[in-house]
């Protein structure tokens, strides 16, 4: 039941990377078309997806569980922003754009901005001389902090050139394997999918 | 050691950390309120950047891909600003487009803003705005083959091919610079197509965060310059000679900065006064 | 470019990436071979993280509590989102297998489609069926800092016992890691972004660092041809540390040849 | 610019925000849920103006044929709605993974680890620059050795992961220190908006 999805994974992955070494422009021409079939598709999942949240709210605010009022608040929005936008558009100067930038956009940045307290009480539970490992992370995380901004520079001048250091050796060095890992990581793990060696993305565990 | 005190460490070690966000909070408000204007220096790399674009023959079209939204505007609004600006001063035509649905609003107001500063741009002869183009890496892969069939129209509906300075574009390979401010993969996938497959010089402008990610490109060349968070768009603000919201911002930058190393310090000596090191990295309290 | 068509069958510039490709697909059918014809398998090193995830779903499981599993914020184009998917179709096996409650909350909603079948899927071979609750596997919004609420709303009101982040994460890595550690769940986090790791490293009880991730996914499983990939994956780096020491000395002697083979376009 | 009214929405959105951090509290799961449903309806509005409407709607409309491919693509995903339907699903989401599978392949092969390995075999700077260079070559030796997984953490090989560990640290705490900056600049422009555009305190725009 599962051999045909298992092929098309693989023509597709297969004619994928062929057309990589093709430059050939029909190639090229066929890899964008390719490409703007996967946003359709892509663009059929928002549906999908966003039909199962509007279900998954409806059911709340029909059996009036805890909280309904908040997944009425979820419906309201869902419904409006989708009408709206598919009716009138979504450009700055229509309804759903203004709506963006006055709901969405301050909610992302504020939700954004949070991270500021965060990263304070993160540092301050988690940088501590326990060992040698944790204490080469937290003096680094010290020396950039302090070397980054324009108060490093009035402590000491050689603040800045010590962070530039840290970024351009030891940090330069550990995300290049970090990368070289992740690049062999990543090109085994797409190989086993179009290869069928996984197949647990098409629901086998 | 007094009772009293060890119990004051240890109160110390596990505080409730909102008092930590409530210190945090005082320490971005009232620099901004009282502001002392600390200088800032740039680095190599921001002045990397600069060079590249001073670098370009004057009257050249630059393609400038402003890939972000709202929520991390307060890091590359500023930077866009301040590379328009740049690029208007000495005559570069920038080709601009978005692959951000929220982008567009935030570009014509960063081309407002860097027009009107720079004694007034004309549309279509001074610059272009492309406007939005949703696919990320299909638009970047067509970015190298044809960008007037890719964009068909520019942001304000006028035919691309009747733009007089569009006709002497239409792939990567006719840009002398590729210009890309985004927080995202948008800047990986501009250097993996734009910078490694089609050779173009490129400066990007990142996240502080992401900026560090770079690195390796910076230095294996596949990038030129780099220009990183509110600090690199202050840098770069100082370096095109002008002040705006990145150069305001810093005091209270350094501020928190003291703060939270304060913080880190105050938890050690606790940690030691309390018994010293023990226990594993990570986890916690 | 521009307007001359390209009618070349093959660019010659990509050969060494196209040799490259060959290489890693020969060590990968040598280590499938090598997998299947040992009697022992093939030794990969136990990953402290995975050991972990077992008693994380273990404990959640007394507590009564349910896990929570973030595949991350990365789409389909991010690899790390494929490991996150072959995952946590294991973490559904063995919360069907306890019968403890799973909640997965996506970000993107092919993955959502996705994960929803492996889930599902895990669950009957668990002859758990019944056991699996619809809307266990939900989409949330495509919108980084939305998930991000609704996600930190799940765990300060539903309490899950373990939170197992895996995928790919940005920004919202020390937000959801923060208000975990604040509820007191177990956290286990594998991301692929070298940025984002410190603040897993932070803020959880145990951290896959970088391909780990990848590795995880393969090694959960258990199987030889999977075993194989990351076996494949040591030789390549192998490979690359030899190239990179080689190509220096003959450098050094005045022959940079070598080190330009490299060079991709 | 945002008038008086969308001003004062969006200062009152990030001080439901704000709250998170003394609690969970009505506000900020008001805010939580208002944000879920609007932005997931503003994808979803986005996606039928610039995919499904140009792509599919209108070339349809022009007697193109080649679309129909990808609409049936996007409506077998819509099977997964139901238990019955959900195994037609798997076509479009093997076709959809396969994509994605067989582009990852040479992307990763080309920048994360050629490139990298290209910019590793650089030759040695002169001078002061040759220590930076074999640090560099130390590190990235080290963190290789560190994430080899077919052979235990010991001899050489064990020390080589113990300082290949050294170097991820160092790395993660310039990643820290450096983080701090991002955030903070984002909680900095939230404060000038509210303490400019909402309350007026700061001068300027």
């Amino acid at each position: 039941m599962r051999f045909g999805p298992l092929v098309v994974t693989f023509l597709t992955g297969a004619t994928l990377i062929a057309i990589f070494f093709i430059p050939h422009h029909r190639a090229q021409e066929t890899q964008s078309i390719i490409l703007e079939w996967a946003d359709v598709v892509y663009a059929f999942a928002l549906v999908l997806g966003s039909l199962t949240l509007w279900t998954m709210h409806q059911k709340k605010v029909r059996q009036r569980g805890e909280g309904w009022f908040y997944s009425a608040v979820t419906l309201v929005s869902l419904a409006g922003m989708t009408i709206l936008g598919v009716v009138q558009g979504v450009s700055a100067d229509t309804v759903v754009g203004r709506v963006y930038n006055m709901v969405n956009a301050p909610l992302a940045s504020t939700m954004f901005s949070l991270l500021a307290f965060f990263i304070a009480s993160a540092a301050f539970r988690a940088f501590r001389a326990r060992n040698v490992e944790a204490t080469l992370l937290l003096v680094t995380a010290i020396v950039m902090m302090i070397g980054r901004v324009s108060i490093g520079e009035f402590i000491w001048k050689g603040f800045p050139p010590l962070t530039e250091w840290l970024l351009d050796v030891p940090n330069l060095a550990a995300k290049r394997a970090v990368a070289l890992g992740i690049g062999l990581g990543a090109i085994s793990t797409a190989l086993k999918i179009i290869l069928g060696i996984d197949r647990s993305y098409l629901g086998r565990g | 050691m007094a009772a009293a005190t060890k119990s004051f460490w240890h109160r110390i070690l596990g505080v409730d950390r909102r008092w930590i966000f409530l210190l945090v909070g005082i320490g971005t408000t009232l620099p901004l309120l009282f502001p002392v204007n600390l200088p800032v220096a740039p680095s190599p790399r921001v002045k990397a950047a600069y060079q590249a674009i001073e670098d370009v023959p004057e009257g050249s079209l630059v393609l400038v891909s402003l890939d972000y939204e709202p929520d991390i505007m307060a890091e590359l609004q500023p930077m866009s600003i301040a590379v328009l600006r740049h690029c208007f001063r000495r005559h570069l035509k920038p080709v601009i487009l978005t692959l951000y649905p929220a982008g567009p609003g935030l570009i014509e107001s960063a081309l407002a803003i860097a027009s009107a500063a720079e004694g007034g741009r004309v549309r279509d002869e001074d610059y272009v705005f492309l406007g939005y183009k949703s696919g990320n890496q299909a638009v970047i892969l067509g970015l190298g083959e044809n960008i007037r069939g890719l964009f068909p129209r520019d942001f304000y509906g006028t035919p691309t091919d009747s733009i007089p300075i569009m006709k002497r574009v239409n792939s990567f390979a006719d840009f002398p610079l590729l210009i890309n401010l985004s927080g995202s993969a948008i800047a990986d996938y501009y250097i993996r197509i734009g910078a490694s497959r089609y050779h173009r010089p490129m400066v990007l402008g990142s996240t502080a965060v992401m900026a560090s990610d770079y690195y390796p490109y910076l230095s294996s060349g596949q990038i030129k310059g780099l220009i990183g968070g509110m600090k690199g768009a202050a840098e770069y603000e100082r370096l095109v000679g002008i002040v705006g919201d990145a150069r305001h911002g810093m005091d209270a930058q350094s501020l928190v900065h003291v703060i939270v190393v304060l913080l880190v310090l105050l938890g050690n000596v606790a940690l030691f006064a309390t018994g010293g090191p023990k226990a594993r990295i990570g986890g916690g309290a | 470019m521009g307007e001359t068509l390209d009618t070349r069958w093959f660019d010659p510039a990509r050969l060494n990436l196209l040799l490259g490709l060959l290489t890693f697909v020969a060590f990968l059918a040598i280590n499938i071979r090598r997998a299947h014809s040992s009697k022992a398998g093939l030794f990969i090193r136990p990953i402290a993280g995975l050991k972990a995830l077992d008693e994380a779903i273990g404990r959640a499981t007394e507590m009564g509590r349910p896990v929570l599993y973030i595949p991350g914020i990365g789409d389909m184009s991010e690899v790390g989102t494929l490991a996150a998917i072959t995952i946590s179709s294991r973490v559904a096996r063995r919360t069907a297998d306890l019968g403890c409650d799973l909640r997965i909350p996506c970000y993107d909603p092919v993955v959502a489609a996705l994960i929803d079948g492996t889930t599902r899927e895990a669950y009957r071979e668990a002859n758990r069926a019944d056991a699996y609750r619809a809307g266990s596997v939900y989409y949330v919004s495509a919108t980084q800092f939305a998930y991000v609420a609704s996600v930190t709303g799940t765990m300060l009101r539903d309490r899950p016992a373990a939170n197992i982040y895996m995928g790919s994460f940005y920004a919202e890595s020390l937000f959801m890691a923060e208000t975990g550690n604040l509820t007191g769940a177990i956290q286990i986090a594998g991301c692929d972004q070298v940025t984002q790791l410190p603040f897993f490293v932070c803020s959880c009880d145990y951290t896959l660092l970088g391909e780990e991730l990848y590795a995880a996914s393969a090694y959960l499983g258990r199987e030889p041809n999977q075993l194989a990939t990351i076996a494949a994956q040591d030789w390549a780096k192998a490979l690359a540390a030899a190239a990179v020491v080689l190509a220096l000395i003959l450098s050094a002697l005045g022959h940079p040849e070598f080190g330009r083979l490299l060079r991709t376009s | 610019m945002m008038s008086g009214f969308d001003t004062w929405i969006a200062a009152l959105l990030t001080l439901c925000v704000f709250s998170f951090l003394y609690r969970d509290n009505p506000f900020y799961r008001f805010a939580e849920h208002l944000f879920v449903g609007s932005s997931a309806g503003y994808l979803l509005a986005v996606s039928y103006q610039n995919v499904l409407k140009p792509n599919v709607i209108e070339k349809i409309g022009h007697g193109q044929l080649l679309p129909f491919i990808p609409l049936a693509l996007g409506i077998m995903i819509l099977g997964r709605m139901w238990e019955r339907t959900s195994g037609i699903a798997r076509w479009s989401l093997a076709f959809y993974v396969g994509i994605y599978s067989g582009i990852a392949v040479p992307s990763y092969l080309q920048a994360q680890i050629f490139a990298q390995l290209a910019d590793a075999v650089k030759p040695f700077q002169p001078g002061w620059g040759a220590i930076n260079s074999a640090l560099v070559l130390l590190g990235f030796l080290s963190v290789l050795a560190y994430f080899f997984f077919s052979a235990p953490h010991t001899g050489l090989h064990g020390v080589g992961g113990r300082i290949g560990i050294w170097f991820l640290m160092v790395a993660f705490g310039a990643s820290f220190g450096y983080t701090v900056m991002a955030r903070v600049s984002l909680l900095i422009a939230r404060m000038q908006f509210l303490l400019r555009d909402w309350l007026h305190v700061l001068p300027g725009a």
